[in-house]
């Protein structure tokens, strides 16, 4: 058990535990707020365990996270737009945070690693998991208004 | 101005190709001939998705 | 260690697949009910995993770490539980295909209703 | 049955069932523990054949043949959600209105399209090599294309998508995988027998020797099949409107919303 | 305690699937399926079973909850339909 492991340990208790429980309970645009932020928390996560065990291959499990996680948020927000449309989520602070944790620990992580093409590699996902996660944010807050039928 | 559509067609799956080949280098742990030329194929097909993607957004 | 980590997994492993079936048993939707069956799916995965693991090791990966230097995980329930996955999302779909069906030639999705159509 | 009775049917079967499996659960091997013989030796074979992912060198070397059930499923189950969800005679398909998606998601989209493509394809060729194979690029690669749909609408999606090739495709993968193996018989020892190909430098793409080919027609099959799948549920859910439904237009004004039954 | 965060994601599951199946609504079932997913995928990562999560990750990240949602709107079309014959 060193640090990275600790931190990830932490990351997911805290954050994705109080994601699930977002997600169980309350009215629907609590709970797709609820789902993007468990991927922008769980991607961080992984990266740690990976950096954690010391397995480089391991970050491509965040990178598919990151590729994917936004993309299921966008399978909500687009199939959902009509309910969502009447009483759009408003969660700008926590996705914030989100993404500033995702980015902090990339940096962490970038810092660990130092210069190479692992560093590059941590960057793309860093990069994907942030600005993915603020978009699919953002499309849940009314970002598919206009697709509400086909 | 057919010529200069297609000139464009090109730069387009070309800038695509070598975004996408960079991004193949990043992925990859250990780069030799064999891993280029799947690289180079994977990206090709990538560009061509890409420019096929946009395209069908736009209209045609 | 205490004793309760060492059987911790296969519990865990038990009482997701109970919560599915109570799900399944219970369920008046039909997609509901095929989540349910996802849900006791997913209780399958975690039982072959529990089974493979082993104090300490490491993936049986060996593109970054040398071979015998690290003590590794049994690939073999991971290979079972990684078709597993992807085959029981095509099965998924199957069945909500059935549903489908279900919807359009009654008009319904409720089990209990389906029941009495055909009493 | 009424529900009443049905509960306590539910309950007394489950309390057995949880018994006995709690039962079972305290008799396993410890958890983590040190005994692993099959896994030790599928290890050293996967060594000894230059695979550097084992649990790809088991799937498609070790055990190879039982991986073609499970192609074959996957294919069944295909097959049943095509003849399930195609268009029937009292059906017609109403094309969709074109979405207006928010400029900054559309961008995302065609960004993230061909992305998420050469990760999912990265996916495939390492899979002897790290983490992944066919089966999780396969799906990687056909949700990649789906982008196309959430991020502009169905129309776009249909311009790339020729369903017809994917078909084709889905059906070359499995043969492909079948070839390999009555090769593996022709060429060598047994179906699907890994001895017909060098096994390459460790920790290569060419390392394996069939490995990396059964990865890729897994990956391929894969691919076509979620694509395939997926354009029978966007066609029954988007476009085919059958009579009497109400035509997306003429609802759109109310959505209602089930809460909780 | 190195077993920590084999803990943490084993009961992470555990609560995941109950909700799973408590929550009846097909729409919000299918978002905790979402996070399902995902969590299953990161006890997997920490059993070390990396193949498998990434796995778990690609079918229930996003091709799982489309499927859900899709059949949800079908048959939601289809039940607006009847209820509105059968007042």
């Amino acid at each position: 058990m060193n640090g990275w492991i600790l931190a990830a340990t932490a990351v997911l208790g805290a954050g994705v535990g109080a994601t699930v429980w977002g997600v169980a309970t309350g009215p629907l645009r609590r709970r797709v707020v609820a789902q993007n932020l468990s991927t922008a928390l769980a991607c961080p996560a992984l990266l740690l365990l990976a950096q954690g065990y010391d397995r480089p291959a391991y970050v491509d499990l965040a990178l598919v996270l990151a590729l994917l996680g936004p993309v299921g948020t966008l399978v909500f927000a687009r199939l959902l737009a009509g309910e969502l449309a009447g009483d759009p989520p408003r969660a700008r602070a926590l996705t914030r945070s989100a993404a500033g944790l995702g980015a902090g620990v990339v940096l962490a992580l970038c810092v660990a690693v130092g210069p190479s093409r692992a560093l590059l590699k941590l960057l793309v996902v860093g990069v994907l998991l942030v600005g993915g996660n603020l978009l699919a944010s953002r499309a849940l807050s009314g970002g598919m208004a206009g697709a509400r039928r086909g | 101005m057919n010529r200069r559509r297609t000139l464009l067609a090109v730069v387009e799956v070309a800038a695509w190709w070598a975004a996408l080949g960079a991004l193949w280098l990043v992925f990859v742990t250990v780069v030799d001939p064999l891993e280029l030329a799947v690289g180079a194929g994977v990206a090709g097909v990538a560009a061509l998705a890409a420019r096929g993607a946009r395209r069908a957004v736009a209209g045609w | 260690m205490t004793a309760v980590p060492h059987v911790l997994p296969y519990l865990v492993a038990v009482w997701v697949f109970l919560a599915g079936a109570y799900g399944l048993a219970t369920s008046r939707n039909l997609i509901h009910a095929v989540g349910c069956l996802s849900v006791c799916q997913a209780a399958t995965y975690v039982l072959l995993l529990a089974v493979g693991y082993r104090d300490g090791a490491t993936a049986p990966v060996f593109s970054d770490v040398e071979p015998g230097t690290r003590p590794v995980v049994d690939p073999v329930v991971q290979a079972l539980a990684l078709t597993d996955v992807v085959v029981g999302a095509t099965v998924t779909a199957l069945l909500l295909a059935l549903v489908v069906q279900v919807a359009k030639r009654h008009g319904t999705v409720d089990p209990d209703e389906l029941t009495e159509l055909r009493g | 049955m009424n529900p009443r009775t049905r509960l306590w049917l539910v309950a007394t079967g489950g309390a057995g069932l949880a018994a006995l499996l709690v039962a079972a659960c305290l008799r396993l091997p410890r958890f983590g523990g040190d005994r692993h013989p099959y896994g030790d030796r599928a290890v050293h074979a996967s060594l000894e054949r230059h695979t550097a992912n084992t649990v790809a060198s088991v799937n498609f070397d070790q055990r190879a043949f039982d991986t073609l059930g499970e192609m074959t499923i996957l294919f069944a189950a295909v097959l049943g959600c095509v003849v399930l969800l195609r268009q029937t005679r009292d059906e017609h398909r109403a094309h969709p209105e074109p979405a207006d998606v928010a400029r900054p998601v559309r961008r995302y989209a065609l960004l993230v399209l061909p992305v998420a493509l050469l990760t999912g394809l990265y996916v495939v060729a390492h899979g002897q090599l790290s983490p992944g194979g066919g089966f999780q690029g396969g799906v990687v690669a056909a949700t990649a294309l789906h982008v196309l749909y959430l991020g502009a609408d169905y129309r776009a999606l249909e311009r790339v998508r020729p369903v017809g090739a994917y078909e084709v495709g889905d059906a070359l993968a499995t043969s492909a995988y079948l070839v390999t193996g009555v090769a593996g018989l022709i060429g060598g020892t047994a179906f699907l027998a890994n001895t017909l190909l060098p096994y390459g430098t460790f920790n290569t793409l060419s390392s394996g020797g069939t490995v990396p080919l059964l990865n890729a027609a897994v990956g391929m099959e894969v691919a076509c099949a979620v694509v395939v799948l997926l354009a029978g549920f966007l066609d029954q859910a988007v476009e085919i409107v059958d009579e009497g439904e109400d035509d997306d237009r003429a609802g759109d004004g109310h959505h209602h919303e089930e809460r909780g039954k | 305690m190195g077993e920590a965060v084999i803990v943490v994601a084993l009961l992470l599951v555990a609560v995941s699937a109950t909700a799973a199946v408590a929550v009846r609504d097909p729409v919000r079932q299918s978002l905790v399926l979402a996070v399902l997913g995902v969590v299953l995928a990161v006890l997997f990562t920490v059993l070390q079973a990396p193949d498998v999560a990434l796995s778990q990750l690609a079918v229930g990240s996003a091709l799982t909850p489309l499927l859900l949602l899709l059949t949800v709107r079908k048959v939601k079309r289809r039940g607006r339909r009847r209820r509105e014959n059968e007042p």
